[in-house]
């Protein structure tokens, strides 16, 4: 079938397009130990071939813009295309990262009115967006971190603190910035294990790495003990703002005591995923670790009856601790939030919270009462919240794995199943603001035909997918064992 | 309420549902002294308000003749390549988990890989990085897990763009890396192989090798190359990829080719957009693939023998790996990498080396014009792909902000009154011509 | 070669197959004495630069602060509507000749005719004409065939708006039917009950009944309905489908409601564009459903009971009834009705109804505004929706001038220096001031 | 399943988009008589159910950008995606038409250009770009006729005659210019039968309309002597140039003598053809119709250093026919033809021509090699041809029909099977210059295969479709004559 192809497959040599390219008029006076023997070898096929071709290929996602997708962790909420239309304006797109700030008013105005708003949203001092996605801006914060006891001469805080509940890139990001990784234990109902926070801290601790609401969907209850600890300890804190879109216009890192936060815009500010990115993780921190915010940083000139924006850049900001990236980071996505954030407005901010919080609860009740079980019964959920398929798993031999492959079947992409590790046969499920009552009850409904199959046919789960409402009904449980051994990454003629 | 889709009737069905009397009720586990209210944020607008906001401000912005490039490259972009990759499907989807329903973004990056791969020689590619610089600190991490030295130390020549140093010093100073900057020659703009014995014992770690540097000059690549390798070090290239339309790819740089292949992935169909969105890629050989960083794409089947995608090798990574993982990079830039795939299928081995020769044409064009100008004249004298360096005998901030009134940006002011100055495809020689008789002008002035 | 996916390999290849020399051979039957070369047209531009032509033309148009209506009205439109309206499952297909692979285009304008049936409270609907104007042309000879009567004689009021008067002229001139025109009353700027008593025995087979008309009054739409049903006349009602957010749907007007509806669908969610493309819509009764012209799409099933939909009451259609048809019409403006298919769906009942209160409201107060201003009058005292006429003391044209020398195109000049004003949601107060502001000024400047 | 709903059926009373619409903010002052009683039954829907729903719907249509488009007659060539977005520029789309020609300099000199070029590339004198579509081109032609015949004060002249082969609207047309339609038959070859023409014109003939090459994929050969007749019989010659991508650069219908001729943007010009429309249909004229042509008229005034660009309205053309719509027509399409015009030049419009006809007849020869019975086998093709399956039907009871219907299982979108009605069980098969010799081989082998499995399994084809690659596999074949019988049009509630 066509759409099985690789683009390669349909190269003929000599195709070109043309109109797409000017054709060279005088000899290249390069010599030839400067240039390649042989073109590169990409495909040769024409304009429409190619439209077709990725045109096809996009069918075959599911979105959401064409599928409930309640990715946990992830908010995967309806990205208003009037971000898309107004970030690609000409004048946007089409203006060079070094030209005068004269010639990006416009775009330098409304990055700082958001630099102004994030922190009023986080509760933080301060704001710099240069931070591509949320794990940079974890670098940013921890590293931060590391040059604030730098400064103070604490040169022996080597160790971040990091709950096991942890999403990876905290870990990941710790050992990143030359920490040593210390992990605390999480309780039954799924608070930090205070016992274990109090034995790891100490005069090594350089701070500790909190999601509140955190990966298991709830709130950390205890927050401002925990800050007290670290804090007496002489650690900082820092707020892994992935799940911001629990809390927002309902209560503020920066309140908590947080000293340093990042923010996913493509999270919370509905930034599109892209298919995994660009995002962007502006960081916000308090007081103290203003000074060695990421550059660079957009100001406003006051002083004239105009007010002008400039970029602040490592130059002006001496303890800063330096460029994340070659240039400002990912703007168009930080329009995209902008465009969003104006037009939500506060109490907007606020519903986000409220209708995310509102239908993961209800959701969770609905699958609770649909004799699912839950993995913090006892607990109200925040805008995501845990199942586990351990019953389901025992008693019928079909795990998580299998309702997620299984799901897709039914025209639904799967909650988050990898992770959170602590949960045996977990489904870490977010539904989103943006999602109505009706397709949460057909999710419902599809998670209970799913266990019904699992009772009667556990076959049919356990092969499943079967056939994906994608063209060509799409392909069955791919072997990712085989993909890893045998790796085929990039496409040969033979 | 914007964005969201429930009723007042909703709301009360699925309180009672949760059995809880308010949406307050919701934020009851929140001590109460932490609780707030709605931010204050600037007031809401509707879209129509919203558009007509960003309409303006877009208006106010960019639109001049730029001769800019330092990094950031203005070049045509076909229309397909946008109108396709803000596709719902691409656009609104993430990181392809489930394999079965994201067949379409994985495809892509397999087919993405492989382009990048044959463009730059190499035998295997990431899935993208956030930008060429940040792509560059993690090739430089990458560098040192692979050679398994005891110290790391690696070499930078100072003809790497300084904000791709920069940022290489923001991102790895964490680990204890050692970077030591090679000089240039002043004369050349450019690293002599000679200067470079001087670090024969040096025990380096990596090389990094930009082609083109940051003046626009081709560095000797193979020579360097050789160097490197016979000192032990790993080669890795910052490369333009747009230019390895016609330059010779790293894994073909001396005898043994490049280690690591990266760069600045913006030229291949990326707007401009002020400094971003754009994409670091990042390629290597076969051999160092398990200390690549970031995600993979392998092809494999399903039972049926119906042959798929899948992220794989992600045992790197830090969701698996956690706190040992090759990076902690998690999103990337993953609808940068559809355009920059749908334009190279687009433009095609000829067309991309034809906007690479245009480029190189229309800069030496300029040099030209520009260098017949009394005042002004050329640094150093290399082959260069489409960027130069000027020397004016005024103050150079004065002259760019008069060109700047008639609407011209004319490069980017250095040290010394000299100026980087760019010249892609899209300039004609209409634009050539203003820009070279509008300076002039103006040196006449200002020397008058 | 641009478009043309054949190498020089594959020409000959497939020449070869033909079994023909050279591509001059296909064409030997052509005689040779008419073969031509290839047209002198303006040179080739590659993309880049058909891009850069087309960017500097669009920047020189528009961007006007426009209060023109008089049959094309400024709106907001959500930008959802575009992104998926030119999405090229939409953009590149064709009438859904093959309903099997054609679902998407079929339910959406099954859609389409129920938001429009539902909108003006008729029964059916068909899937679009070319525009409002030569719309009311179709329907115009829609109830000629419906009425049967042996002469075909039409009256339209002169309310409404002259474009569509000189559209439905040229259109059915062709077949011999009498259009008589229904002067409004000087005062009025409306048709009175009265005045079409004096036509009681013109034996009229429809009278056309516009809501707003031409001046955007409202016409007593119940009284004119009464009267032509009374009189044994059809009615058809020409009505801007926005406004029906909250005005009264042509189905209800009177006791039995009007038998047709059409109008300009431009105002859903189509940009201005100069002119076009619109489309015209049109809605009728069910028993008038034969006389329909243009495409109908209905609901069916297939064998396993599935339900789909097809395009249906194909017997009208030039395609099988050839000149028996009940119109020639064949492509048509089907893309936007995807557009206002998608508009109505996401502004829904609210919305409409919102955007039209928002229209008058604006209306209202730039009509306070500018008739405070000494020299300036309104003509006529109707209700109105979203435009008025107002007379000045001065030259309109001139006045118009002046206000576009500051950005601002005041209205259309109607004859005796009248001005048809029209003011839609997208005008701030801030515009209204502004406008009122300047003609103030202007006014003083010229009785002074 | 979720995409098989009607927008309606997702709708919540009480729903709304509030940041698309104004709240209104004072009372509204018309009085109750003119307002409607109820709101409009529109759907309320969340903005994300609109994305998805319409998003969801588009994957289920085949289109160019997606799939091969052999449908005869209608030239489904790829659609440059840059005339899209050049024509969607923010000033072309906000310019209201009443506007002053001054701010519209852009958008009027293009459309000058565009008339001038179509004139140079048809051979004829002038050109309008007024019509809408090919079917409006054919009315604004056939009225030009009669008001010349008019004109010369030739009265009787109320036949118009219309080739058996020729396109439903040419009949359809005339009549509604008030003609009587007089059909000529075609002969063995296809070409015009000229003792039937000779027998049918006379002093009633006001004009003849052919399509050429006409719409049985052949060149009309005896066109001059066909046009001679007529001519001589005093009636004029009216061009239907629905198929003039066969020819453009290699022969023009000026030249052959032809008195009106409308183009069809949406085919040559590679405008889309948007689900069906718009479109555009310029006409064209030879001088003697010049007067006659419809209004508005792009207009050039030379007299100032910058040339001004104006439109002619009706009150400037005393003798025109009129205007065909409100406005200018359909502008955005117009400017579609303008870029794809000025990205292909006058040798890419001869290419056009060329590799058309090279695809048409390139596929024609593997299809009869194949096997495949050809209608007019002693003739080259033009850039279409046409199959008759007659054998296939007389021999395994599987008509063109059933072919067609299993062709969308093989991902390919059908030919045209409705028309020309001339043929039995036709097939008129248009591949387009853009689709590459490797798709054309593909339908080739799909044609292949299904012709065994009509020998083989012909139920199989009989009750195809089966499993078109759309997401969900389609629907099956729909069943057209319930549809009509019991017509369903529009939704409601119950
Ligand atoms: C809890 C948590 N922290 C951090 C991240 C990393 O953010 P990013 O993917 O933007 O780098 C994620 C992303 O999924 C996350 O869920
Ligand atoms: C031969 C022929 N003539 C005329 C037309 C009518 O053109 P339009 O559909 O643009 O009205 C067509 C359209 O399919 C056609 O194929």
């Amino acid at each position: 079938m066509r759409n099985n192809r690789i683009i390669f497959e349909d190269s003929k040599p000599g195709r070109k397009n043309s109109h797409q390219a000017p054709s060279p008029t005088v000899d290249c006076d390069l010599p030839q130990n400067f240039l390649r023997a042989t073109p590169p070898p990409l495909p040769e096929v024409s304009e429409l071939e190619v439209v077709r071709h990725y045109t096809l290929l996009s069918q075959k996602n599911y979105s959401v813009d064409t599928q409930f997708y309640p990715l946990g962790s992830c908010t995967m909420k309806y990205n208003p295309r009037a971000c898309n239309t107004l970030a690609m304006l000409p004048g946007f797109l089409s203006r060079h990262p070094l030209e005068p700030s004269q010639t990006g008013q416009g775009v330098l105005k409304s990055l700082y009115e958001l630099q102004e708003m994030l922190a009023e949203i986080s509760g933080m001092d301060a704001v710099s967006l240069s931070p591509m996605a949320g794990a940079q801006g974890e670098f940013a914060g921890v590293a931060m971190i590391k040059a604030y006891h730098q400064q103070q001469g604490d040169v022996n805080r080597v160790e971040m603190l990091v709950p096991d509940a942890a999403h990876g890139t905290n870990p990941a990001t710790a050992s990143l910035c030359g920490f040593k990784v210390r992990e605390i234990a999480t309780d039954e109902n799924g608070d930090l294990d205070l016992t274990s926070l109090k034995a790891a801290v100490g005069p090594h601790t350089a701070g500790l790495m909190l999601t509140n609401p955190s990966t298991l969907g709830v709130f950390e209850r205890q927050v401002e003990e925990v800050i007290n600890i670290v804090h007496t300890a002489g650690g900082l804190l820092y707020y892994d703002g992935a799940n911001l879109n629990a809390i927002t216009g309902r209560t503020r890192p920066g309140d908590m005591g947080f000293d340093a936060i990042h923010i996913n815009v493509h999270k919370t500010f509905s930034t599109p995923h892209g298919g995994g990115g660009p995002g962007a993780g502006p960081v916000g921190v308090s007081a103290r670790l203003k000074p060695f915010l990421p550059t660079p940083i957009v100001a406003c000139d006051n002083s004239q009856k105009n007010k002008k924006y400039y970029w602040l850049q490592s130059k002006d900001c001496p303890q800063s601790i330096g460029q994340l990236s070659a240039f400002m980071g990912n703007i168009g996505v930080l329009l995209r939030a902008y465009v969003y954030l104006r037009m939500l407005g506060g109490p907007g901010m606020r519903r986000v919270a409220d209708y995310a919080t509102l239908n993961a609860n209800y959701l969770l009740a609905k699958l609770s009462a649909a004799g699912f079980t839950v993995a913090f019964p006892n607990r109200m959920a925040s805008h995501e919240f845990i199942l586990t398929l351990k019953p389901e798993a025992d008693n019928y031999n079909v795990t998580a794995l299998d309702f997620a492959k299984r799901l897709l079947d039914y025209g639904f992409y799967a909650p988050t199943i990898y992770f959170p590790m602590l949960v045996p046969e977990c489904m870490l499920i977010e539904p989103t603001e943006t999602e109505s009552k009706g397709e949460l009850d057909r999710f419902v409904d599809a998670m209970v035909a799913i266990r019904n199959e699992a009772i009667e046919n556990p076959r049919l789960v356990k092969d499943s997918p079967h056939d994906i409402p994608l063209p060509g009904a799409g392909v069955g449980r791919l072997d990712e064992t085989q993909a890893a051994r045998k790796p085929d990454l990039i496409w040969n003629k033979e | 309420m914007p964005f969201i889709p429930h009723t007042a009737q909703d709301v009360d069905d699925m309180l009672a549902e949760v059995g809880v009397a308010s949406l307050d009720d919701l934020f009851c586990e929140i001590p109460a002294n932490l609780r707030c209210e709605a931010p204050k944020l600037l007031p809401a607008l509707n879209e129509m308000e919203v558009s007509r906001l960003m309409a303006q401000r877009s208006a106010q912005d960019g639109g001049m003749l730029a001769f800019l490039g330092a990094g950031a490259y203005e070049h045509h972009i076909p229309s397909a390549v946008w109108e396709i990759t803000t596709r719902g499907e691409y656009y609104s989807a993430y990181t392809p988990y489930q394999a079965e329903a994201s067949q379409g973004t994985l495809q892509v990056i397999y087919e993405y890989q492989s382009m990048i791969a044959g463009l730059t020689a190499m035998e295997v590619s990431n899935a993208s990085l956030y930008d060429g610089a940040s792509g560059a600190a993690e090739a430089v991490l990458m560098a040192v897990r692979c050679s398994r030295k005891k110290t790391a130390c690696i070499a930078i020549p100072s003809t790497v763009n300084p904000r791709t140093i920069a940022t290489i010093r923001t991102l790895i100073s964490q680990q204890g890396v050692e970077l030591i900057e090679i000089p240039c020659s002043d004369q050349d703009g450019r690293i002599e192989a000679s200067t470079l014995t001087k670090y024969n014992d040096k025990d380096i770690t990596a090389l990094l090798i930009p082609q083109p540097n940051y003046y626009g000059l081709l560095e000797d690549v193979d020579k360097l190359t050789d160097w490197a390798h016979g000192v032990g070090a790993l080669v890795v290239g910052i490369v333009n990829p747009l230019a390895l339309g016609i330059l010779k790819p790293p894994g073909e740089w001396g005898s043994e080719g490049a280690d690591i292949a990266c760069g600045e992935g913006q030229p291949l169909g990326i707007p401009l957009s002020s400094g971003g969105p754009y994409f670091g890629f990042l390629a290597c050989k076969k051999k160092w693939l398990r200390q690549l960083p970031g995600r993979i794409v392998g092809r494999t089947q399903d039972k049926k023998g119906k042959s798929g995608f899948v992220l794989t090798m992600q045992a790197r990574e830090q969701h698996i790996r956690r706190s040992k993982a090759t990076s902690n990079i998690c999103t990337n830039q993953g609808l940068m990498t559809v355009a920059a795939t749908i334009y190279m299928a687009i433009v095609g081995p000829t067309g991309l080396a034809n906007v690479a020769l245009a480029c190189h044409d229309n800069s030496r064009k300029l040099l030209e014009k520009l260098t017949a100008i009394p005042g002004v004249e050329r640094c150093y004298d290399g082959h260069f792909f489409h960027e130069f360096v000027i020397k004016l005998n005024v103050d150079v901030s004065a002259v760019l902000k008069e060109l700047l009134d008639v609407g011209i940006v004319g490069g980017l002011a250095l040290a010394d009154n000299r100026m980087l100055v760019c010249v892609t495809e899209t300039k004609t020689q209409d634009d050539i011509d203003k820009y070279g008789d509008v300076l002039a002008d103006i040196m006449q002035r200002s020397s008058s």
